[in-house]
């Protein structure tokens, strides 16, 4: 396990980073949204993750739960869209799992983590090979787990089975969200959500490892 | 990219300001881009709320008005609203009748909408009941889709469902025709051209000439199956075709025969449309009994059209008869 | 081209029949491809005409019915229509009280319109009085062209006028309405796209990325100058400022500001327009009494608008909020 | 004097020439009147000469008079725009000159040019230079009447004319009709209605003379 436990001030500092990997691969997200879906998801989360950032600094959270409850709120208020109630209940669960703390160990990350993609299958049900961000997370989430108690090596699983996971989706044919309107023509594209969540996770392997 | 617009990401906000400007009988919260009839809440009427991305312009806003909707919120273009605009559209609705949400059926539309009603229902104890609106027969509706789109069937559900709430029925008895409304709708659609979403700053996808797109919805995104361009007799039965087969429309007093602009094909040519649509009716026996025709349902600049076929009973035409003065359709008063 | 249509010849025809389709409380005379009021010729009041080339759906047919126009006939798409339909139009609307003939001011339509009022007087007796529309200020009104053409005053004036004859009045008395809001209407129109008239088969100027037309008419044809795109309160100001350094528009009642969508621009984008507009009139102290944002005289797919001020007193006002029942616009019944 | 006076075959020849190279020309009348108009020169022609032939066809006019009067007429009720009116009083104007005779002289083909011409001045009130078809029927006109008594050298050098006052359109400002609301942008343009009309007197040139 690191020395270092994740602390309030790292946590901020991993939003701060997925927020400037949002804002850079704005344009790639809108790119893939366009091919099977409608064109906004780089506008989406880019928004929302600007209102994060100026809600973080206006209000200074103390806690980790305080911290991400505030990031998922602020994403259900300003994203709309599926990713945002999506995003946003996965930050809200995060909150509510990590608690009124100070620090999280690499367990407790972990846990808060499974809780938040708990919270996204809950609100989309969504399953593994539906081509949705959920085929980012999971496997993130399992790779974490599998990785053992070194927190940066953890996240370092849980990034490149994202990515994974990210790829993995091109071959797919969607069953939910608006690519799966498209039937067989969703096959050969890239999900756009699992493309932002396995950014979501490479700034954590960035900052919190 | 061209359009009049000052800054992408001001465009929802600044047409909420015109919107303001030039119908003195609606209220606009611009903090929430809410519009709501400027008399709201009526008192005892069940309010009706509906909302959704921006830019299938005249719908949402457009339909606020006595007979229609009592508030629409108006989320970024393309973009579903979230809880917050929803929760401020039901409150400013809620007269202690319930309100109804009226809700297309997309993946972000619904989740949106459910958490606002969790919320709302929470915090003020007003009871809210949500429809949801799915009939557009390009997509199956399976296990293996997020289900049928939502589409032009919407437009005439907030109409008759409006008539149904201002002759003061209750929430349940108002949920219940919105509900007839959905399972006696079916539509279709197809672009000839794509649109820019302003954020986006390009078309979505790449239409050449000679080609065009069958089934697609009201999002600007690629539809069920590209084909080469063709007559718009050939085009009427690609879309009245699929829609028949679906649901049987002969029988009852007959229908309403709805031909929709995407917003980029002229009136000319929709009447044109509409021509061929209502031979292919008669010669399947189906009989016209009230039309439409016009852009209503919009996704931008678009060019295309949808056909909407709604089956009606002597209620639904009563209803659909009934005033109504909103922006976007207006009669009786 | 990409359009919705069949055999590029047959549009206007088979548009009428989707017109005579979806409005029982029209008719059609295909032959003479006018359409008018079911219930003309009403007895005793003068009866009103217009007519055109089509391709500016909803103008005018789609503004026949009671408190505007009797009859309307449709030209090919850009082309005034011929005599012989403006005869059969005004025996149409002829309620033995007269009739009135709107005429935009374009050679074409002038010469049309006249040859036809010779005619018809001389075979039926009929009293005719014409009314020629210019408003458009980007054309210098002199010597040295045809004019100032008419483009949306138009509209107004339709409606106005024919409010006006409902009230009973004489051939005179109208006629009279008629002149006093041409007087007192000024526009000025900007395009960011061309049009494709279906028989030329391709857009009628090339108009690339970065470029608009500002000073255009409704006839797809290029305007008076091209410049950079700009932010939609450049382009209000750009359309706004001529009109307002042509007539003053303080004082009276007040004004009616009319932002029109040339066809292929989304209502969204229009009412962001307006609201740019309504901002630099509220500059100019020019007060806003009565407005309309829409796309009512269209040139076909044109993405692109233009802005009207109607100047009021107590009696335009009055006679613009009767009532109106027609395709276009509704109101008040 | 040609050994041959005009008579109605020779009329209807000449009209079922123009319809002809109207035909032809309507790409590239449209063309023009897109450059400085609506871009509808070349369909309304087309139109109104295809009804003028199936009329002269179905009626079989038998004197000069009748001929070009049922084209006048013809062109009034099919063309529409400013062409139709003015084209129609031509003809009808040139019928009336004619009247009810067999054939026609060259001074009598001559005196009915003429009457035509001047119809599209009662009709248009166009002036020389204002860019309109009366720049190139105007000269044609007039050479007729300057090149004397040979029907066949009147005709060329009336076709000639009129091609010289149609080339001469493209440097003008248009005074007249819509290309006028272009304004300086109207010059280096050639006006559809001059081109119209040149091939109209080409037409004659080669059929009458
Ligand atoms: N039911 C769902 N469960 C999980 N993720 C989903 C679901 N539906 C859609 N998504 C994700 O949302 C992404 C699209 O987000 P976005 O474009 O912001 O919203 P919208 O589809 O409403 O325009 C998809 O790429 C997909 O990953
Ligand atoms: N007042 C006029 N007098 C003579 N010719 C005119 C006049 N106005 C227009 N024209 C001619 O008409 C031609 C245009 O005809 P057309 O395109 O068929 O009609 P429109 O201008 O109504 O579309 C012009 O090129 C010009 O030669
Ligand atoms: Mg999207
Ligand atoms: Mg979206
Ligand atoms: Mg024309
Ligand atoms: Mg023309």
């Amino acid at each position: 396990m690191s020395a270092v436990p994740v602390d309030v001030a790292a946590l901020r500092a991993w939003i701060g980073a997925f927020a400037a990997d949002v804002a850079e691969h704005q344009e790639e997200l809108t790119r893939l949204d366009s091919a099977i879906g409608d064109a906004d998801h780089g506008a989406n989360l880019a928004r929302g993750m600007r209102a994060v950032v100026a809600a973080l600094d206006s209000e200074k959270p103390s806690t980790a739960g305080a911290l991400l409850k505030r990031t998922g709120m602020t994403l259900v208020s300003t994203v709309g869209g599926a990713s945002g109630p999506l995003y946003g209940t996965f930050f809200l669960r995060m909150g509510t799992a990590a608690g009124e703390v100070e620090t999280l160990d690499a367990a407790a990350f972990g846990a808060a983590l499974r809780a938040g993609v708990g919270g996204i299958v809950a609100r989309g049900k969504a399953e593994l090979g539906d081509k949705t961000m959920y085929d980012a997370l999971a496997p993130a989430a399992d790779a974490y787990d599998a990785a053992g108690d070194d927190l940066g090596a953890a996240l370092r699983a849980a990034s490149e089975a994202a990515d994974r996971g990210r790829d993995a989706t091109v071959p797919l044919q969607a069953r939910k969200g608006r690519a799966s309107y498209l039937g067989e023509r969703s096959v050969g594209h890239q999900d756009p959500g699992a493309t932002s969540s396995a950014l979501l996770l490479a700034a954590a392997a960035r900052t919190l490892g | 990219m061209k359009k009049l617009i000052n800054d992408p990401a001001d465009v929802v906000s600044e047409a909420l300001l015109g919107i303001a400007a030039a119908h003195p009988d609606l209220g606009v919260d611009h903090q929430n881009k809410v519009v709501y009839r400027a008399d709201a809440p009526v008192r005892g009427k069940v309010g009706l709320i509906s909302g959704g991305g921006s830019g299938h312009e005249p719908l949402h806003g457009g339909f606020v008005g006595p007979g229609m909707l009592d508030a629409a919120c108006a989320g970024e273009v393309f973009t579903s609203p979230v809880p917050d605009q929803v929760v401020a559209a039901t409150r400013l609705a809620d007269g202690g009748a319930g309100v109804l949400h009226i809700v297309k059926n997309y993946t972000g539309d619904v989740m949106n909408f459910e958490m606002a009603a969790e919320l709302v229902t929470a915090e003020t104890g007003v009871e809210v009941v949500s429809v949801v609106v799915d009939d557009d027969v390009a997509v199956q509706d399976s296990l293996y889709t997020a289900g049928r789109r939502g589409v032009g069937t919407t437009v005439l559900l907030e109409k008759i469902t409006g008539a149904a709430a201002d002759e003061g029925r209750d929430l349940a008895a108002v949920a219940d025709v919105a509900r007839r409304v959905d399972a006696a709708g079916r539509s279709m659609g197809m672009a000839l051209t794509s649109c820019t979403v302003p954020a986006a700053g390009q078309p979505t996808f790449d239409l050449p000439e000679g080609e065009m797109e069958i089934g697609i919805g009201i999002h600007g995104e690629p539809g069920r199956k590209r084909v080469p361009v063709a007559p718009a007799k050939d085009i009427a039965e690609m879309l009245v075709e699929p829609i028949l087969s679906d649901l049987d429309f002969t029988g009852g007093e007959g229908v309403l025969a709805f031909v929709n602009g995407m917003g980029g094909t002229p009136l000319l040519e929709l009447y044109l449309m509409y021509n061929e649509v209502a031979k292919l009716l008669a010669k399947a026996g189906v009989t016209v009994v009230r039309s439409l025709v016009g852009p209503y349902i919009t996704s931008l600049e678009m060019a295309g059209c949808s056909v909407t076929l709604l089956k009606l009973d002597d209620e639904l035409v009563r209803l659909w008869d009934a005033p109504v003065s909103t922006p976007g359709l207006r009669w009786g008063r």
